[in-house]
């Protein structure tokens, strides 16, 4: 199929996710915050989407829209709003956290620049149908170890949630 | 009984049957034991009902009624007692916790207190309400009138 | 222009992947208004089934038979006051029932009522409808919070907690028939250059493959399709909030859950997601597990007689609503004023026929039959969703996670690894 | 867990229609007194959660408000606040006379009217030092058996319907519309009834009365087979019941809970049987006890209380005695001074009527019993760490009736 618009929906995405993410550190309200770090996710899902990788966009609207921000605003719902509204917005460390994000920025802004010497300007033959087929190959092939290894991160993670959440267990 | 009697003598004003029930009067001095003295050696385990009856005529106002059961000789027993307006009278909540709601039901009608009852106030009525509408001075149409104006943002409510 | 209208018609894909907007509008437009039509009728039917199971009459008063009875609840839900509390979060109070709508609504993207039957095909098909409808319940959890009120609140943590932890378990058993796609046929692992009959992921992949294998995934390596079946029915009604599982909104506890502050135009928002995740969960079981829109028996009754046959059913199925109609009109009362009620019965009646008769027609019966099963299959779900709300109590909270953490999500990830097993050793 | 629900003021205080300078009262107020349970040992930093529970609320059966201190879903503690339908039944006795104030009893617990009339009738009727004729005594025991499974069928609906089944309900009052019939045959009225009066009945029963009883009985029994088809093994009803709002008879007892109540605690007493009256020595009947005290046993001793309701009556039905249904009271009835207090097993346990007379043609005080009220302080001790689903299910299996709780 042939996309329509790109460019538009290109830049319509980009713009959303930037102007979310900075809703996200702007908001006082946690809440508020959770939402537009949702807003974040989903516009890069899209992103995703454009670029031929349907089941990454997928898993992450599944998993980090559906399931992991669910869990952080049902955490946000428990805390007391209240005391977190009155809390300073930025602590001692903004300018520290300015300095790191304009680094950034200027890498991204020299890659740009200097990009296309840099790194060869090909488009790879993505093939949309198997793509997903491929992904699967990939994680149960080539990368088997550090598949298993990430998931038994997870795991130590799960049980020391439980521990900490029960004194009693 | 006979026991009792001969254990507080003249506590003990009247131990009587009347239409094949038995009740006991006792002076408001020793209530307290003779409760307990229930509930502990004649097994009357289980406390049916506390209540008042108010006497304006007489120097002690009110009576206050016990009902008392006990399983054991399938057996009731009414304990009263008389007391002035604004005695005490001993919570039986130590002895029996369903005395909690029937002692804050006999302080919300009749204003009678308990010593020692645990958490002694309005059950039925409204907590700021005054008057205890029991008593026989408080008329049948009578209300506490600032507490209907302030709640209720009406006249009356009759 | 008309030449790029009807060229579609011809095709034998999706409009979506056709790539033709007109058709993919069509569709989608389509698609709204039977959702909507169906919702309006499923709840027509679950007053009066449920009725009927409690021993009393259901809507009787307008129309016959309540038949008028969803368009007098939406005219009064729409003209009902608009309360939005005063320390309510305004914006997100707004903004939740239309996210919940709107993400159910997008769900139906994918769905497919025919091998083209469909806006479009995804090759994540599966995924992305588990994805999008396991949005909603942000909606849910915003609308609780949004309240600002304890009820609200307890239902929108039920909730969230509820979805969070059935989604696994829908989740597996998901990947349990989608495992089916690819087992059959060339590779393990499914690399093929059709993409047919082999591993994938695409609604109307999963049930060509069920087409190609001649078996409902259902039936397949029996009994382990039945219980994945079975898990992911238990699952749905979880997800859907329904009884016996409907926690976040009991009446008994929570007065109405997430939805208490919510009223008229809004809380009929809510009602509609309701309603439509229902169909849009009963959908993918249909997909994965009942065939989709394959008509009973195509690899036992085959043949063009049979083929024939059930292609008769739709137009069928009306004739005999279309019959019990007028059996209907001749019962109503000949009083005077019953006589618009009856005139309106009989002129339903006449447009049933007028349809059971186009749905005779030869091109139209071939085009319309697949969403015909598709449908019939989806309204037995409808169907079991009244049946259990009629006779199961409600789960407690902490029992509701145990069944679903302690009995389906093993159930699950042994059924999972057992038809991996299966798969390659049968 | 608490405050993302903002502040209690800023919901409250803003309602419309309150008069601006009437401040409803902080529900966490009401629980200061309390002694609370213990809180789940974690962490995390969590803080407990206030809920309050009606007056309006469709679990409550009525007006009952509960105050509850929540860790999560855990019940900490709970508090109720009742007399909203409080309508001072005791001081209008005061005010009217003997026979003027029957038919008020049947406001109290209106689901049992019958029961109501019963009780104060007979407590009068022993004041008086009077006897109801035999006849007038089968009649009250078959009206008050008819009750009893009239009273049940609401409970056994309503509690349904809390735990989450809505078809019980229907079955239920399908099946207690007979029942009302019945009564309204009898006596005109189908809710409170006023069917009785001092002395006997007021009314002979009517043609077809018995054959009535027994068919609506022949009728009824398989009823009951209906219902716990629906719900005895039902695995969700089971799941819900047992293990839920346990109360052991020793704390039965010191709470003064009666009725089914404290008969599924394993308590075998039932007033029918321990100081009987009316006509009931007459018959044989089972006390169906529990051993757990759990909400299932609660729920199965009243299914199996309804069993011998019906084998009461089938009794009771066959062998009414011919004679007068009045005995000899005076027109205008003046009890000789003296008190009296006399209580009948209702359908919710021990109702109680204490009588004072001071020999004038009006009581000097009328004290009520009522189950229902004594029965629901045992909430706080039934719900303590269990979880609020749990404390809908307590108050439907405590089967209370506000009318009664406030009277």
């Amino acid at each position: 199929m042939q996309p329509v618009a790109t460019t538009f929906f290109f830049y319509f995405l980009a713009g959303l996710s930037i102007v979310s993410g900075i809703a996200v550190i702007l908001r006082k309200n946690p809440v508020h915050s959770a939402l537009a770090l949702i807003v974040t996710l989903l516009a890069q899902a899209g992103l995703y989407l454009m670029l031929y990788a349907p089941f990454v966009a997928g898993v992450q609207i599944i998993l980090y829209a559906g399931g992991i921000m669910v869990l952080f605003l049902f955490v946000i719902m428990l805390v007391n709003i209240e005391r977190s509204q009155k809390e300073e917005q930025f602590n001692k460390q903004w300018f520290a956290g300015l300095l790191a994000a304009l680094a950034l920025g200027g890498l991204f802004v020299f890659v740009y620049v200097k990009g296309p010497a840099l790194f060869q300007k090909q488009t790879l033959p993505i093939p949309e149908q198997s793509n997903t087929q491929q992904i699967g190959v990939m994680l149960y092939g080539n990368y088997m170890f550090a598949f298993e290894i990430a998931s038994l991160l997870l795991l130590v993670a799960i049980i020391g949630a439980v521990v900490m959440a029960k004194k009693r267990i | 009984m006979s026991g009792l009697k001969q254990r507080y003598g003249s506590g003990i004003r009247e131990a009587s049957t009347y239409l094949g029930q038995n009740y006991l009067v006792v002076d408001s001095s020793i209530i307290a034991d003779v409760l307990r003295i229930f509930e502990d050696e004649y097994d009357f385990d289980y406390c049916v009902d506390i209540t008042a009856v108010h006497y304006p005529k007489r120097e002690k106002q009110f009576d206050v009624i016990w009902i008392l059961y006990s399983f054991e000789h399938n057996q009731r027993v009414r304990v009263k007692t008389m007391i002035a307006d604004g005695d005490t009278v001993p919570s039986a909540v130590s002895i029996w916790p369903a005395a909690n709601w029937l002692e804050r039901e006999v302080y919300d009608m009749f204003g009678i207190r308990f010593e020692g009852h645990p958490d002694l106030k309005r059950i039925l009525l409204p907590d700021d309400w005054k008057g205890h509408p029991l008593r026989k001075d408080y008329g049948i149409i009578q209300q506490d009138q600032d507490w209907v104006k302030a709640n209720l943002g009406i006249e009356s409510a009759q | 222009m008309l030449n790029y209208i009807t060229s579609y018609l011809s095709s034998s894909v999706t409009p979506g992947q056709a790539g033709n907007i007109f058709w993919a509008t069509v569709y989608i437009l389509l698609v709204f208004v039977g959702l909507s039509l169906a919702v309006i009728s499923m709840n027509w039917l679950e007053r009066k089934a449920l009725a009927h199971m409690q021993v009393r009459l259901g809507p009787m008063r307008v129309g016959p038979h309540g038949l008028l009875q969803p368009i007098a609840d939406a005219l009064k839900l729409l003209l009902k006051e608009d309360i939005i509390p005063d320390g309510a979060d305004k914006l997100i109070f707004w903004l939740s029932p239309f996210l919940v709508v709107t993400t159910v609504f997008t769900v139906f993207i994918v769905v497919p009522f025919g091998p083209t039957h469909a806006v479009t095909d995804m090759n994540i098909g599966i995924l992305f409808m588990l994805g999008v409808s396991s949005l909603t319940v942000l909606g849910i959890v915003m609308a609780g919070w949004a309240s600002n009120s304890h009820y609200p609140l307890i239902g929108s943590l039920r909730s969230s907690a509820q979805m969070v932890s059935y989604e696994i378990a829908m989740g597996l058993a998901v990947i349990s028939a989608v495992l089916m796609t690819s087992l059959h046929g060339v590779g393990l692992y499914g690399v093929s250059a059709s993409g047919s009959g082999t591993g994938t992921l695409s609604m109307i992949e999963i049930v060509r493959a069920q087409l190609e294998q001649q078996t409902w995934f259902v039936f397949k390596f029996f009994p382990l399709g039945l219980i994945a079946f079975v898990i992911f029915a238990i699952a749905m009604v979880a997800e859907s909030n329904r009884a016996p599982f409907d926690l976040p909104e009991a009446e008994s506890e929570l007065t109405a859950g997430f939805h208490t502050e919510y009223s008229g135009f809004r809380w009929s928002l809510f009602f509609l997601a309701e309603y439509s995740g229902m169909l849009a969960v009963s959908s993918i079981a249909v997909t994965l597990w009942l065939g989709g829109w394959l008509r009973p028996f195509p690899n036992w009754l085959s043949g063009s007689t049979w083929d024939l046959i059930f292609s008769l059913f739709p137009g069928a199925t009306f004739l005999f609503l279309t019959v019990v109609t007028f059996l209907g009109v001749r019962k109503m009362p000949k009083h005077p004023y019953f006589r618009l009620e009856t005139f309106g019965l009989a002129g339903l009646g006449a447009c049933l026929g007028l349809v059971a008769l186009i749905l005779f027609i030869p091109a139209v019966r071939d085009r319309v039959q697949d969403i015909y099963w598709f449908s019939i299959k989806v309204a037995v779900f409808m169907y079991l969703y009244i049946w259990y709300r009629g006779t199961f109590p409600r789960y407690r909270f902490d029992q509701l996670m145990k069944v679903g953490w302690k009995v389906l999500l093993p159930i699950g990830i042994g059924v999972l690894i057992l038809t991996a097993i299966a798969g390659i050793v049968l | 867990m608490s405050n993302s629900v903002k502040t209690e003021e800023k919901t409250t205080s803003a309602t419309p229609g309150t008069p601006p300078h009437h401040q409803p009262k902080d529900p966490s107020s009401y629980l200061s007194h309390l002694e609370l349970g213990e809180r789940d040992q974690t962490y995390l930093d969590t803080d407990e959660l206030i809920l309050n529970m009606g007056p309006q609320h469709p679990a409550t059966h009525g007006v009952l408000r509960v105050i509850l201190k929540l860790d999560g879903e855990k019940v900490l503690g709970t508090e109720c606040i009742i007399g909203y339908l409080h309508r001072g039944v005791e001081k209008i006795a005061e005010n009217r006379t003997y026979t003027m104030f029957n038919p008020y009893v049947d406001r109290m617990d209106y689901v049992a009217a019958v029961s109501n009339g019963l009780g104060y009738c007979e407590a009068v009727e022993k004041l008086l030092n009077v006897e109801a004729p035999p006849r007038a005594k089968y009649i009250r025991v078959i009206l008050t058996e008819l009750n009893r499974l009239a009273s049940h069928q609401l409970w056994l609906g309503t509690h349904a319907l809390d735990i989450g089944a809505i078809t019980p309900l229907f079955y239920t009052f399908r099946d207690r519309e007979e029942i009302l019939k019945i009564f309204e045959k009898y006596c005109g009225a189908r809710l409170t009834t006023h069917a009785f009066r001092i002395g006997g009945c007021q009314y002979e029963t009517y043609d077809g009365f018995e054959q009535d009883v027994v068919k609506f009985l022949d009728f009824f029994t398989p009823k009951i087979d209906e219902y716990e088809g629906l719900l005895t093994t039902n695995r969700i009803w089971v799941d819900r019941t047992k293990g839920v709002g346990k109360i052991s008879a020793e704390d039965c007892i010191a709470l003064g809970v009666t009725g089914p109540v404290l008969r599924a605690s394993g308590v075998k007493w039932d007033l029918r049987k321990a100081q009987p009256y009316a006509a009931y020595p007459d018959f044989e009947f089972q006390i169906p006890t529990g051993t757990n005290g759990d909400t299932y046993d609660r729920y199965l001793v009243r299914m199996q209380e309804m069993r011998q309701s019906v084998r009461i009556l089938r009794q009771a039905i066959g062998r009414i005695p011919e004679g007068p249904i009045m005995a000899k009271v005076p027109k205008v009835m003046k009890p000789p001074v003296g008190e009296i207090y006399h209580s009948i097993e209702a359908p919710k346990g021990e109702l109680g009527y204490f009588i004072v007379s001071d020999g004038s043609t009006q009581p000097y005080r009328v004290r009520v019993r009522p189950p229902s009220f004594i029965n629901l302080q045992a909430l706080d001790v039934m719900v303590r760490g269990q979880l609020v689903a749990d404390v809908i299910a307590v108050i439907g299996t405590l089967d209370i009736v506000l009318g009664e709780v406030d009277r």
